[in-house]
């Protein structure tokens, strides 16, 4: 099979054979099933690196379409659907990210009780939607991986969640659910504009993207659809509500790979399908969503000031920061888009790390009411120190990758000839300050002051898997803030072809 | 004055109206299964006539009639076989008494 | 010493933050601290050596025509933005003032750092807790503010900016189990925080403009050649002003964020809650004048737009007169001390301020005397504030308290340390001939070359600090005798401890005599500067009625101030209370930030918008329950919705074929 | 047109069709009710014999109201006691009843009128239609031949044989 020569499809295969590994494991053989779970997300994680010197080496070598390992293998002749893979920098990038929050979600949940191997089982499955879609070039396909990583959810918050969690898991899968219907009309209603020539529809988007067929007037109607249909799973303003309740009762490795991985799912989806596709659209109507996801950006931010429960206080701020990244996709020149991707990379690890934190932290306190804690800082100082290095990279220290990738979007925002749109630059960097004045009050109401309760001074450190969740995130954020530039080397090219598009249509 | 195919169509409807506010308003299931009967003769009767009036080389609707009669004569059986046996089980044959298997 | 090797001088302090911070925290305490004050030693000779060679060496490229030339001696690619423009480098510049900071900063920093040995103890000489972290994040600072001083571009700049506003946060809070310390390290990140967003938006605006970050092509070699972009920018307004004077306005409320000037000084009298020698490194020496560098290194941009330095001056005119105010009221020394760090260093925004009008420099052949007369007091002022920080510091250990309540008579018990502190109280009053003297000198002559009034004004600033520095000196040292509680009487300090004093005291007595204009001037070319007689002299005479005022109050317990407080009531309370600025921001970030803007948006976001989802949720639950009732087994109830189901149907399709 | 004769047994039998189709469903003994029906079911015998299906006619005799009428009355001897009303109708079920078969003689003689202009042409003559090509066309295979539903009909009144008796019997 043809197909089987692309390592794209690994990507796919790995975590089904992790799948089927961890169904041949006994319920009770929680070493099994760990060893499974920590080998395939080993390999995922190891297939990234190889697939992102596989690009650099590619691109090196003089490789200049606009994806590469591409293969296209007919699936259901009648409606000319394929399995069409490809990559270009931005889906590299996010793959590689996606492998990490798994590889570090598997040690998050290293001690899930209960239904371990259930757990694992549709947290592979939601890996197996994240890296499908990732992967795909094709609307149908891609639309397939999407449902796929969306549906695990419902189980994954509604069995293994805490607190208010049927009403969460109900709400968050309700809500993506609206999103996705919207984006199924958007996709059937690109399919059937795919192409001048009747009868040759097309669900493969670099031709949708060649052929360039799809009217204006449709355009306008279709864009909003994809666009909020991404932009619901983006967080986008006013449809964030199911972020705060579902991050709140979701365990911790899910609420890593939904805030780490899934969220930007929609940023990615905004810009390949919805503006790349209908760059017209984009052009007349982006100055809607620019309002929607800047209010996201400041109203966001100052929610999270009042919050008393981490995890709303993360959610909120990813409200924001998820905001960034669809304001920057908006601005339609690559240098914000590049942002748009450093920032996806920078907030994934980051809030996956906050939320690895967070639960750990509350395994063992047994509350996340910030009223109820203080001085965590004298009893657990690695948690401590990773929860401010976290906050840190949150509110944009240099170094970290959120620094890199503000200013990334801060800077391509503000080089926008339009005047509308640098005021509104302006208005979204506001949200710095107020980033700083949630996580410091956090910082300073949980891990500083006196210790609160008294019966939290017996509680315990980190222990090592704890730490090698913690560590890779550590690293990996740092990484990304100190060496911004090979990152940028590797997405920026991508957004030619999406930014040529757009400017042929002005 | 003309027997046209209309006077034949209005007693007919008459009779189906009937059948259909018995079935609606009636408790007692023989009483239904009586409605019924009216609605399935009203049914043959357009059956007949249409034919009679319009295709009168052909005889497809007289036939549809005569197996409906026979279909029809075997429904009331059945029914009835296990209205009575219902009546046994229940001591009723009330519709709104009988709800032992509902749910 | 090549200057290429200046790299090193970073580099240092931060694989010692690495170092300190990875490692260190399992090693004994002691030995970290050793390792540290170790590092920070090669960095200072380091520093030093890099400065001897760029003033004195001839280096390639260093002299050119008599004028000390800008070099840049190391530039990496960092970030690019585009590909062949806006590229944020991280590099080496050498001028005249980097080179001057690396030699401020690592002075002090090593006195710092050789000092906390003794500070950062117990009783028994033990280190305390968190000994290990400490160093870390002095190292830390050091590093950032080494970096910042020698960013080659504007974008360099602002990251270590955020940098050292992250170790000044991290070092204020260092006591993080104490709540007061606990506030004040996160009023100064945010206070700080804020500016840095102006200067943000200051960044964004210059560089949309001129598209570029880095100075040299922004300004050219040595500031002399602004580019064209630039120029033709101030054409361009935007609500009534150019684009560049919104730009350079936004930039200096940045460093005037770092540098404490008015409205956003609140954060550095609270900053006092860190260790003091902290206090003296971060909130006196160094980080405070990073807003004062940040505008001498744009200082070319700002000569030519007169708005943002019109701005620049009155602000700095009225924050040293403010704090000059509010610092001879205060009880808390190290309070006292910040307040008087303010208005000195608004004495230095001032001096940078008054050297221009109307685009233009002012004062002929002596043009930009302001300039130098600013970085010369930022050097001497450096010495002395950290001096004085570190006495305090050292009385604070003795003593146990802040307040000078409990000090009092202190000179028969700490000698040494009242020496050191009375030449500080000397040098900042301006007696010649402490360092003070010839700096604050130079900034009057500036001013009054500005207009007489800037000149008055300042002077009088002048005669007020001399006041309240003597007030306080003689409040601890003399004023009644010293009480001593429990058993140890207090006593001068450990060398440690006592060895930085002297080493700052006597650089403090000597500094003045450096050739400043020779080394330090704006465009690198040697200024001849002459002692103004009649000024400094009318100077001198202020100073000393201002000591004069102060024996005659202080000098012994007596209940003048008393009567005076009782007097002036209402203006004693206004200045105690620092004029409610305090109260002031409080209201603004509790009632109208948190209060009115986050909770309203908070409950927005839980009862409209959500309500709104859950709304739609509950509607087609509560339409299902409707429709579930009809399903109700009932084969009578089917035929009957059936028959009418079907009769609608019918109708509608009569109804449609009819119309059509 | 149409003789008297005709017409006036018209308006007999479709008066006894409205009249017992409404007692039918309106009386509250159910033993009127199949009387009633049994009414009605004669009356359509009429109809069919007026419309020269002799064959069709006896049989809803024979089968109808020969046969499924008195398996009706059985029934009902079986389980009502002599003499009982049925319970009073509902009112709710009442308007639901009138309002759909209401609506639906309304809807529906709306629409024959509408067309009764199509059908003004009196009773056509039927081309010479025995018994015996009723009997050939009911066992034939060819076009018109009617066997494989003659054979199915049986079938199912075999199963219903079967069934009725498995059903009913005493366990």
């Amino acid at each position: 099979m043809e197909i089987f020569s692309n390592m794209l499809i690994y990507f796919v295969i790995i975590p089904v054979l992790t799948l089927a590994g961890l169904a041949l494991t006994k319920n009770k053989g929680i070493d099994a099933i760990r060893a499974v779970a920590v080998t395939g997300a080993t390999a995922l994680v190891g297939l990234a690196v190889y697939l992102v010197v596989y690009f650099l080496h590619a691109r090196a070598a003089g490789d200049t379409s606009d994806m590469i390992l591409q293969t296209s293998v007919m699936w259901y002749e009648p409606l000319n659907i394929k399995l069409a893979l490809g990559v270009d920098g931005v889906s590299v990038v996010m793959i590689l990210l996606s492998a990490f929050i798994v590889f570090a979600g598997v040690f998050a949940s290293w001690k899930m009780d209960p239904l371990p191997k259930q757990f694992f089982l549709w947290f592979f499955l939601l890996s197996t939607g994240v890296f499908g879609f990732f992967i795909s070039v094709d609307l149908f396909t891609m639309f397939m991986f999407y449902e796929v990583a969306l549906i695990p959810m419902y189980l994954l918050i509604g069995v293994w969640g805490s607190g208010n969690k049927n009403y969460s898991a109900m709400k968050l899968t309700l809500m993506l659910m609206g999103g996705s219907a919207f984006l199924m009309l958007g996709i059937i209603g690109i399919y059937f504009h795919s192409t001048s020539t009747p009868g040759e529809y097309t669900m493969n988007l670099l031709d949708i993207a060649k052929n360039n067929a799809i009217p204006h007037n449709w355009q306008m109607f279709l864009f909003p659809m994809t666009f909020v249909g991404f932009g619901v799973l983006g967080a986008m303003f006013p449809f964030h509500t199911w972020s705060p309740d579902g991050h709140a009762s979701a365990p911790t490795a899910v609420s890593m790979l939904h805030a780490g991985v899934l969220m930007k799912l929609g940023g990615y989806g905004c810009f390949r399908i919805a503006i790349y596709l209908m760059p017209f659209a984009a052009q007349q109507l982006g100055w809607i969503f620019l309002t929607l996801t800047g209010i996201s950006i400041v109203y966001g931010a100052f929610s999270a000031c009042v919050q008393t429960d981490l995890k709303y206080i993360n959610a909120y701020s990813s409200v924001s920061h998820c905001g960034m990244v669809l304001f920057a996709i908006l601005m339609f020149n690559s240098t914000a888009m590049t942002g748009a991707v450093l920032q996806m990379l920078s907030h994934g690890l980051m809030t996956a790390l906050f939320f690895a934190l967070i639960g750990m932290i509350y395994g063992r306190t047994h509350t996340r009411d910030i009223r109820e804690m203080g001085g965590l800082m004298h009893i657990m100082p690695y948690l401590g120190v990773g929860y401010v290095i976290a906050g840190f990279a949150s509110l944009g220290l240099p170094g970290l990758s959120g620094f890199v990738a503000e200013m990334t979007i801060f800077v391509g925002s503000f080089e926008h000839t339009d005047m509308f749109h640098r005021v509104f630059t302006i208005a979204a960097t506001t949200s710095i300050v107020i980033t700083a004045v949630y996580i410091l009050r956090v910082v300073g109401k949980l891990l500083y002051g006196a210790v609160q309760d008294e019966h939290h001074r017996s509680l315990t450190d980190a222990d090592a898997t704890e730490r090698i969740s913690t560590a890779t995130l550590i690293i990996a954020v740092a990484i990304i803030g100190c060496f911004p530039n090979f990152f940028i080397n590797i997405i920026r090219d991508s957004f030619t072809p999406v930014v040529q598009a757009l400017t042929s249509v002005m | 004055m003309d027997l046209n195919l209309i006077m034949y169509l209005i007693p007919s409807l008459i009779m189906f109206g009937c059948g259909v506010y018995g079935f609606i308003t009636r408790k007692n299931m023989i009483a239904i299964l009586i409605s019924l009967e009216l609605m399935l003769n009203s049914v043959d009767i357009n059956f007949v006539v249409f034919n009679r009036y319009l295709f009168p080389a052909q005889q497809e609707g007289m036939f549809f009639t005569l197996f409906a009669i026979a279909i029809a004569a075997a429904e009331t059986a059945v029914a009835i076989a296990i209205i009575i046996n219902v009546y046994r089980a229940a001591k009723n044959v009330d519709i709104n008494q009988i709800t032992k298997m509902k749910f | 010493m090549p200057l290429s090797s200046t790299i090193y001088v970073l580099a240092i302090p931060l694989f010692m933050f690495l170092f300190l911070g990875l490692v260190g925290v399992k090693m004994p305490r002691k030995i970290t601290g050793v390792i540290g004050v170790l590092g920070m030693a090669v960095t200072t000779v380091w520093a030093y050596a890099i400065a001897f060679t760029y003033f004195f060496g001839n280096g390639e490229g260093q002299m050119l025509d008599g004028v000390r030339q800008q070099v840049v001696a190391t530039d990496w690619t960092w970030l690019s933005f585009y590909a062949d423009k806006l590229v944020v480098k991280l590099g080496v510049l050498i001028d005249p003032i980097s080179a001057m900071m690396l030699v401020v900063i690592s002075t002090v920093s090593f006195m710092v750092h050789l000092y906390s040995l003794g500070y950062m103890s117990d009783h028994d000489g033990n280190p305390e807790k968190g000994f290990q972290r400490y160093y870390a994040d002095l190292a830390l600072f050091t590093f950032s503010m080494l970096g910042l001083v020698v960013s080659t571009n504007i974008f360099q700049m602002f990251i270590f900016f955020e940098m050292v506003g992250v170790s000044s946060y991290l070092l204020i809070g260092f006591y993080y189990g104490q709540q007061p310390a606990n506030h004040a390290s996160k009023k100064a990140f945010i206070v700080t925080r804020l500016a840095d967003l102006f200067f943000l938006i200051g960044i964004l605006i210059l560089s949309f403009y001129t598209k570029t970050f880095d100075f040299k092509e922004i300004m050219g070699a040595n500031g002399h050649d602004v580019c064209n972009a630039f120029t033709s920018a101030q054409g361009l307004t935007f609500m009534g002003c150019s684009v560049t004077a919104w730009a350079l306005t936004f930039i200096f409320i940045g460093g005037a964020g770092k540098s404490a000037m008015y409205p956003l000084h609140i954060w550095l009298p609270d900053a006092m809650e860190g260790p003091t020698p902290v206090s003296a490194l971060i909130h006196a020496a160094t980080m405070v004048v990073a807003g004062v560098f940040l505008v001498a290194r744009m200082f070319p941009l700002y000569v030519l737009e007169q708005g943002a330095m019109d701005i620049i001056c009155v602000v700095g005119a009225f924050t040293a007169f403010y704090a000059a105010a509010v610092a001879c009221t205060q009880s808390d020394i190290k309070r006292a001390l910040a307040f008087s760090t303010i208005s000195q260093i608004a004495f230095m925004m001032t001096s940078l301020a008054v050297s221009s009008a109307n685009g233009k420099l002012l004062g002929g052949h002596e043009a930009g005397l302001g300039y130098m007369a600013s970085m010369f007091h930022l050097f001497t002022h450096a010495m002395f504030k950290a001096l004085l920080f570190l006495c305090a510091g050292a009385i604070i250990h003795a003593v146990h308290s802040n307040e000078n309540s409990k000090m009092h008579g202190l000179h028969k018990f700490m000698p040494i340390t009242s020496i050191a502190f009375l030449i500080g109280c000397l040098a900042i009053a301006g007696i010649p001939p402490f360092a003070g003297f010839f700096s604050k000198d130079e900034i009057l002559v500036a001013c009054y070359e500005k207009g007489i009034g800037w000149g008055l004004w300042m002077s009088m600033v002048a005669g007020m600090t001399a006041f309240y520095m003597f007030r306080i000196y003689y409040l601890i040292f003399f004023w009644k005798k010293h009480e001593v509680h429990g058993e140890h009487a207090p006593k001068d300090q450990p060398w440690t401890m006592t060895v930085p004093l002297i080493v700052l005291a006597i650089i403090s007595c000597v500094a003045g005599f450096a050739p400043f204009g020779k080394l330090v001037t704006w465009d690198g070319a040697q200024l001849e500067t002459h002692m103004n007689w009649p000024i400094a002299g009318a100077s001198v005479g202020i100073a000393l009625i201002g000591i004069g005022l102060a024996t005659m109050m202080y000098w012994k317990e007596n209940p003048l101030p008393d009567k005076l407080a009782t007097m002036f009531k209402g203006l004693w309370t206004a200045s105690y209370k620092r004029f409610y600025m305090d109260e002031l921001y409080q209201f603004i970030t509790h009632k109208i930030i948190f209060q009115s803007i986050s909770k309203p948006i908070a409950w927005f976001d839980r009862t409209i918008i959500d309500g709104f989802f859950n709304l739609l949720g509950n509607v087609t639950n509560s339409a299902s329950f409707g429709i579930r009732k009809m399903q109700s087994g009932n084969v009578q109830g089917y035929v009957s919705y059936y028959i009418i189901g079907a009769v609608l149907l019918a109708a509608v399709t009569g109804v449609v074929i009819l119309c059509f | 047109m149409e003789s008297l004769g005709n017409v006036i047994m018209y308006v007999i039998i479709a008066l006894t069709i409205i009249v017992f189709s409404v007692l039918a469903v309106t009386t509250k003994k159910i033993l009127r009710s199949a009387t009633y029906l049994l009414f009605v079911l004669l009356a359509t015998a009429a109809i069919y014999f007026q419309m020269d299906y002799e064959f069709l006619g006896a049989t809803q005799i024979a089968v109808y109201a020969g046969g499924i009428v008195v398996l009706f009355v059985f029934a009902i001897m079986l389980t009502h006691k002599p003499g009982e009303d049925a319970a009073p109708i509902t009112s709710h079920k009442r308007t639901l009843g009138l309002v759909a078969c209401g609506a639906g003689v309304l809807l529906c003689g709306a629409a024959m009128l509408g067309y009764a202009k199509f059908c003004g042409q009196s009773l056509p003559s039927m081309s010479d239609f025995t018994i015996d090509s009723l009997g050939k066309m009911l066992l034939s295979t060819d076009k018109y031949g009617y066997l494989l539903p003659f054979e199915a009909v049986s079938v199912l009144l075999l199963a219903c044989i079967i069934g009725g008796i498995v059903i009913a019997r005493k366990r």
